[in-house]
């Protein structure tokens, strides 16, 4: 047994999310805007094993992992968004790629 | 937890061992060069030159610590360091002797290669952080090369740790009394080997610094200390692979009785830390893309056939 | 070989398929070996199923065939089931004999028109949904047959679709009928909420245990199916469009509406007569339509000059009698005139086509005149036909069955005198007018002189018709006269019998001399009028009064105009009152709506990824305060 | 523990701090980094070994290095870094920041509100979350496989040079 206050662990996990929150609407760059969608998952994933080690089920761990597999697809495939998208706009600003506006 | 006074003594002797371990290990892989490539090596300082890397210790510490202005600065201090730390880390896991082990982690071998992951920061940042094309050159390649051999490198070890049931080094070494795990995984062994030379960055995988190609690559601008840290944690990263081939493939510190078991890891370390000298002194360098095809064609293939028929055949016999 | 009756609808659908897909590659002789062979053969096992049953001497037999599940969902299962009785048997037979010999017929008479095939695809596939109909087990797949033979129609009266009134008079004949099979399907689901299954059987089984007589919802069921037959069968008030319906070729109005199609209203309400029976007031009004529309049909017929609407008017006409007939409760009569009135009126548009054919195409027969010389085969068994239609009392079938008729209608509880007058008031205007026809057409002045005379393939069938037409009715002879049977007995056990009153002992002889005597009577002044003195008709022509009845019986007492003016012209104005589309103003305003919504929010679609995100994080925002404040 | 734990989550939020408001992409990834790694220290600490190492060895060790990679190939250098200075000023933060606060209050809000009894946390190692995986949640794991197989062709097709065909009749480009 392990003796950690729960919802200290979650409201970390807030915090975390919610500075990724700020990363992701403050920031331009869409590199940056990638780190904090990375800071996001994290937190949800840490909320998950915070559960997992609450419950003593292994179903948070689980749920981490596949918050794993599904940054590590994300972030590959975001990637070579990003190189196709400097390529393209010859710059990082998200706001460049407007032209879906209504 | 209680930290005990013996695991700090514990601590404090393998970081010394490991460092003047290295310091040896430059003086005999220059005597052995020499000794293969029929030249008579390092023999002025000390007997035999065995005082040499002393010497050379006294002249790294004592260039003048030069930063260049172009660089990142804060980054490129730190790259050095984090090769060293996440080495000497690594060592936490390894069990030198029955008692003789800083942490048994029950997810030893996952510290190992969390560790080792880390430690392509080093290369990648100092190249970044030098503002230097061919560093930059270097430390791309040291990514993408160490990111390729390490996903056979955990792959590679997965077969012993299905045979053994454990991530933990020590119940690894305690489950090979009946045998060693070389012979039902010699094919893991070999993709362990050629990873870890190849996380080491060691001739014949040494493409990051390739001095030929690349004039050091990603530590081309590094001098004095900095670069002894570099230099440092390539021995430290040999003597590591070293350690845990022994400890996973060939038993650890198994062995007969006639020799205490702390000697027999130390034996048979040696052996490996041989073998790489011999290496560098023997193998060619391959190209870059032929590395990296050579791991995603055929070594990742070739662990994922050697998992799949260790889980089947464990099967079978569990059943039988 | 009886479960096997699946068969004779099968010949005919093959022919068709054989047809429709590769006709167009076959010799003129290979289709018509394709398209006579299927329905002859049909023809044939309808004989030899007709043969067994009717030897096998039971008093009520029934062939039941299930072939296949059609529909099977949660409360309606449909089979594609057939049932074969005594009613059926007869309409199988004349469907299949007739339209066999019709086939043959149109083999020659077609022979010069470039669509063939098509025609005779069309035909098959005619044959093939008639026999759908009346061996339906179902009302559903009744239904599937209804409206076959409805796209049929539409498809055979627009045969020569080049000329646009030709398709005009098609789309008219399948409004018309539509409005009839609107009905007809409200009849159905209304008989499948109230029974819970659209099996005629269990239908006719269940009805009077689940009506008492004079029910309402019975009396509605019994309407609405009426409303079909009307449509169907041409009756007041849907019957303009069969006149029209003369604009297909000669074959298809001999087949479809005169014979076959036409009288699928009277075969509904003979096949659900128990409907009908628990209807009493719905079953007079049968009575009533029949009535009118035999008198407003034949005083149409009387003053026609173009030789097939003649014919046209007098089947609506024939049909009407055959209503009157049902509506009083004389089932058997009806369908014994049925089918009479099926061999002497094909014979008759078979006659006609063919006096057509070899003149031009010319329709008018104040043009023809003194024929009887020239096309002697055509104008015996002409004549054959018309004096059965007229009624010419002991020597011709039609005699027989509408004496039958008229007797029935006098001493049915239902009918009675007046019903009685206004059927013996159409015998006598039959009478007139089928003897003015055959006057104007055969004898007078000499009109135009035929190109050649008909072949074989045209004249054995209507030697054959002839020989129907006049020995048909030997099988039903009234009490008075031999007192045969053989037909009422046949349908004895599928129809219920008449219910008479009390009557005289020898009222029957009394009516058979007076209508006997009515027809000749009617034949002679026709004889007067039209051959010997025309200027009587002439005098009457010119006449006000007459002028204006003629042109009123001409255009058919006006039913188009009055159709026209009561509900085409209003639907007219209304579109055009419409035709800015003021009613789409609603769903116009509706889509305005959602494009003006839509360009509001196009607003926040800035394209702008870290919009998108704060909205995102906006509603997230609002979501949380919800679940917090609630 | 608790000590150790605390240290962490300071560390943490300190790290992600700096990641998000770095104006060298590099700088931030190594605040990212330790940010990861302090985590993987509090799911140490939390009773899932197996996680923290997976969140060292893949976060940090596989997709951090990834992101790295990326930013090296770009080699944006000093000019981007201006060019982050002139996107991020105090203006733009203040909006999402006033937002994100509003949503951090209302989650602790809900969190207090619960009222979850805060102690008891259970050790789950490496066995259990294998036996989970590979039993009732084997079907889920071939999702992930999908998943993963399909990032890697969408990087593979996403990422390839697109060859500009010259047509030999044609001296115009083709338009990729």
């Amino acid at each position: 047994m392990i003796d950690l206050p729960t919802s200290h662990v979650i409201i970390l996990a807030m915090v975390l999310f919610i500075l990724g929150l700020i990363g992701l609407l403050a920031r331009r760059n869409i590199l940056f805007m990638l780190m904090s969608v990375e800071i996001m998952l994290n937190a949800a994933g840490l909320v998950f094993v915070v559960g997992s080690s609450k419950w003593a089920e292994a179903d948070g761990q689980l749920m981490f992992i596949f918050i794993l597999s599904m940054a590590a697809a994300e972030v590959a495939v975001g990637l070579a968004l990003i190189l196709q998208f400097y390529k393209k706009f010859n710059t990082l600003d998200a706001d460049a790629a407007s032209n879906l506006k209504g | 937890m209680k930290i005990e006074l013996m695991d700090v003594l514990i601590m404090l002797a393998v970081i010394l061992v490991l460092q003047v371990l290295a310091m040896f290990l430059i003086w005999l892989e220059r005597r052995l060069l020499g000794l293969w490539q029929d030249r008579l090596g390092p023999n002025r300082v000390g007997p035999a030159g065995l005082l040499q890397p002393v010497a050379d210790m006294i002249k790294i510490f004592f260039k003048e610590d030069w930063t260049p202005d172009f660089v990142d600065k804060k980054v490129f201090v730190l790259a050095p360091g984090i090769v060293v730390f996440t080495t000497l880390l690594s060592f936490a896991i390894i069990p030198f002797a029955p008692g003789v082990l800083i942490a048994d982690m029950n997810i030893g071998i996952l510290f190992f290669l969390a560790m080792s992951s880390l430690g392509a920061y080093s290369i990648i940042l100092g190249g970044w952080a030098s503002n230097n094309k061919y560093a930059l050159l270097g430390a791309m390649r040291g990514a993408s090369q160490m990111i390729t051999y390490e996903v056979f490198m955990g792959l590679s070890i997965l077969g012993v740790v299905m045979l053994s049931g454990s991530f933990s080094l020590k119940s690894i070494v305690l489950a090979q009394q009946d045998g060693w795990f070389i012979i039902p995984q010699f094919v893991g062994f070999v993709v362990f080997l050629v990873a870890g030379i190849a996380e080491t960055h060691r001739l014949p995988f040494d493409i990051p610094e390739a001095e030929s190609e690349l004039i050091a690559g990603y530590h081309g601008e590094y001098s004095s200390m900095k670069f002894g840290l570099f230099f440092l944690g390539e021995y430290l990263g040999i003597t590591l692979v070293s350690s845990l081939i022994v400890t996973l493939f060939f038993g650890g510190w198994l062995g007969p009785e006639f020799l205490p078991p702390i000697i027999w890891f130390v034996l048979k370390t040696m052996v490996f830390l041989l073998f790489f000298i011999l290496l560098r002194a023997a193998l060619p360098r391959p190209r870059y893309d032929q590395l990296l095809s050579y791991g995603w064609k055929i070594l990742l293939p070739l662990t994922l056939i050697n998992l799949m028929v260790t889980g089947a055949l464990g099967l079978y016999f569990d059943k039988m | 070989m009886t479960e096997s009756i699946w068969i004779i609808i099968a010949l005919p659908l093959v022919s068709f398929l054989i047809l429709a897909f590769v006709g167009q590659r076959m010799t003129r002789q290979t289709i018509a070996l394709v398209a006579t062979a299927g329905t002859g053969i049909a023809a044939l096992f309808t004989l030899v199923t007709g043969w067994r049953l009717l030897s096998s001497n039971q008093a009520n037999f029934e062939i039941s065939s299930n072939l296949w599940e059609w529909i099977n969902t949660s409360g309606l299962t449909i089979h594609m089931a057939l049932h074969l009785d005594a009613l059926a048997l007869v309409f199988i037979f004349v469907i299949t004999f007739v339209g066999f010999l019709i086939l043959v017929y149109s083999t020659e008479f077609m022979n010069e028109d470039s669509g063939y095939a098509r025609f005779f695809a069309y035909i098959n596939l005619f044959i093939a949904s008639m026999l759908i109909l009346v061996l339906a087990d179902n009302l559903l797949l009744l239904y599937l047959g209804w409206e076959g033979v409805g796209l049929c129609s539409y498809l055979l009266i627009g045969f020569w679709y080049q000329d646009p009134s030709n398709g005009y008079a098609a789309r008219k004949a399948f409004i018309m009928t539509r409005i009839g099979d609107t009905a007809l399907i409200i009849g159905l689901f209304l008989l499948f909420v109230e029974f819970g299954t659209l099996n005629i059987g269990e239908i006719l089984t269940a009805a009077p245990e689940k009506w008492v007589t004079g029910d309402t919802t019975a009396k509605l069921a019994a309407f609405l199916l009426l409303g079909g037959a009307v449509g169907k069968s041409a009756q007041l008030p849907l019957q303009t469009w069969l006149p029209d319906a003369m604009a297909g070729p000669s074959p298809v109005s001999a087949l479809i509406h005169a014979a076959t199609m036409v009288t699928a209203g009277v075969y509904l309400i003979a096949r659900t007569h128990a409907i009908f029976e628990l209807a009493p007031e719905v079953q007079f009004i049968v009575a009533i339509v029949g009535a009118i529309t035999l008198l407003i049909a034949g005083f149409s017929a009387l003053v026609q000059r173009d030789i097939k609407r003649v014919l046209a008017y007098s089947t609506m006409s024939q049909i009407g009698y055959m209503f009157l007939a049902l509506g009083v409760g004389a089932w058997s009569a009806a369908i014994f005139h049925f089918m009479i009135h099926a061999f002497f009126k094909a014979l008759l548009f078979l006659g006609a086509g063919a006096i057509i054919m070899v003149l031009h195409h010319e329709h008018d027969m104040f043009k023809m005149g003194g024929l009887y010389k020239k096309l002697p085969v055509i104008f015996w068994t002409f004549l054959i036909a018309s004096a059965s239609l007229a009624a010419l009392p002991l020597v011709t079938a039609g005699f027989y069955s509408k004496d039958l008729i008229l007797w029935q209608v006098f001493a049915s509880n239902i009918g009675g005198s007046g019903l009685w007058a206004m059927g013996f008031a159409g015998a006598f205007i039959t009478a007139l007018y089928s003897s003015r026809m055959v006057l104007v057409t055969f004898f007078g002045k000499t009109g135009i002189s035929p190109t050649h005379r008909p072949g074989w393939a045209i004249t054995t069938p209507l030697l054959v018709l002839a020989f129907l037409s006049f020995a048909g009715g030997f099988i039903e002879l009234p009490h008075t006269m031999g007192h045969t049977q053989l037909f009422s007995e046949m349908l004895h056990g599928t129809l219920p019998a008449l219910t008479m009153r009390e009557l005289p002992a020898n009222g029957e002889l009394m009516l058979q001399i007076i209508t006997g005597l009515t027809s000749i009577i009617a034949v002679g002044l026709a004889c007067l009028v039209y051959l010997r003195r025309p200027s009587i008709v002439n005098q009457l022509k010119s006449s006000s009064f007459g002028n204006l009845f003629v042109r009123l019986w001409f255009t058919g007492w006006g039913f188009d105009v009055m159709y026209n003016a009561l509900i085409v012209r209003p639907l007219v104005s209304i579109s055009k009152l419409n035709k800015k589309d003021i009613l789409d103003n609603i769903s116009i305003g509706v889509s305005r709506l959602m494009a003006f919504g839509n360009s509001q929010l196009v607003l926040s679609q800035s394209g702008k990824l870290r919009w998108y995100m704060m909205i995102i994080a906006l509603g997230a925002i609002l979501t949380l305060t919800l679940s917090i404040v609630i | 523990m608790i000590a150790l734990f605390y240290i962490a989550a300071f560390v943490a939020v300190i790290s992600t701090l700096m990641a998000i408001t770095r104006f060298n992409a590099v700088h931030a990834l190594i605040y990212l980094v330790v940010s990861l790694l302090s985590v993987a220290v509090i799911f140490y600490l939390l009773g899932a070994p197996f996680a923290a190492a997976l969140e060292v060895i893949i976060y940090a060790g596989a997709i951090m290095v990834l992101l790295i990679f990326m930013v090296m190939m770009l080699h944006l250098g000093e000019t981007s870094i201006q060019q982050e200075k002139q996107w991020l000023n105090w203006s733009v933060w203040l909006g999402p920041g006033f937002l994100s606060l509003i949503l951090l209050v209302e989650m602790s809000y809900l969190l207090v509100v619960s009222n979850e009894p805060g102690e008891g946390l259970t050790v789950v190692d490496a066995t259990q979350v294998g036996i989970a995986l590979y039993g009732p949640y084997i079907i889920t794991v071939e999702l992930a496989a999908i998943l993963l197989l399909a990032g890697i062709v969408g990087a593979y097709y996403l990422g390839q040079e697109k060859r500009r065909v010259l047509h030999r009749f044609l001296n115009q480009e083709d338009n990729d």
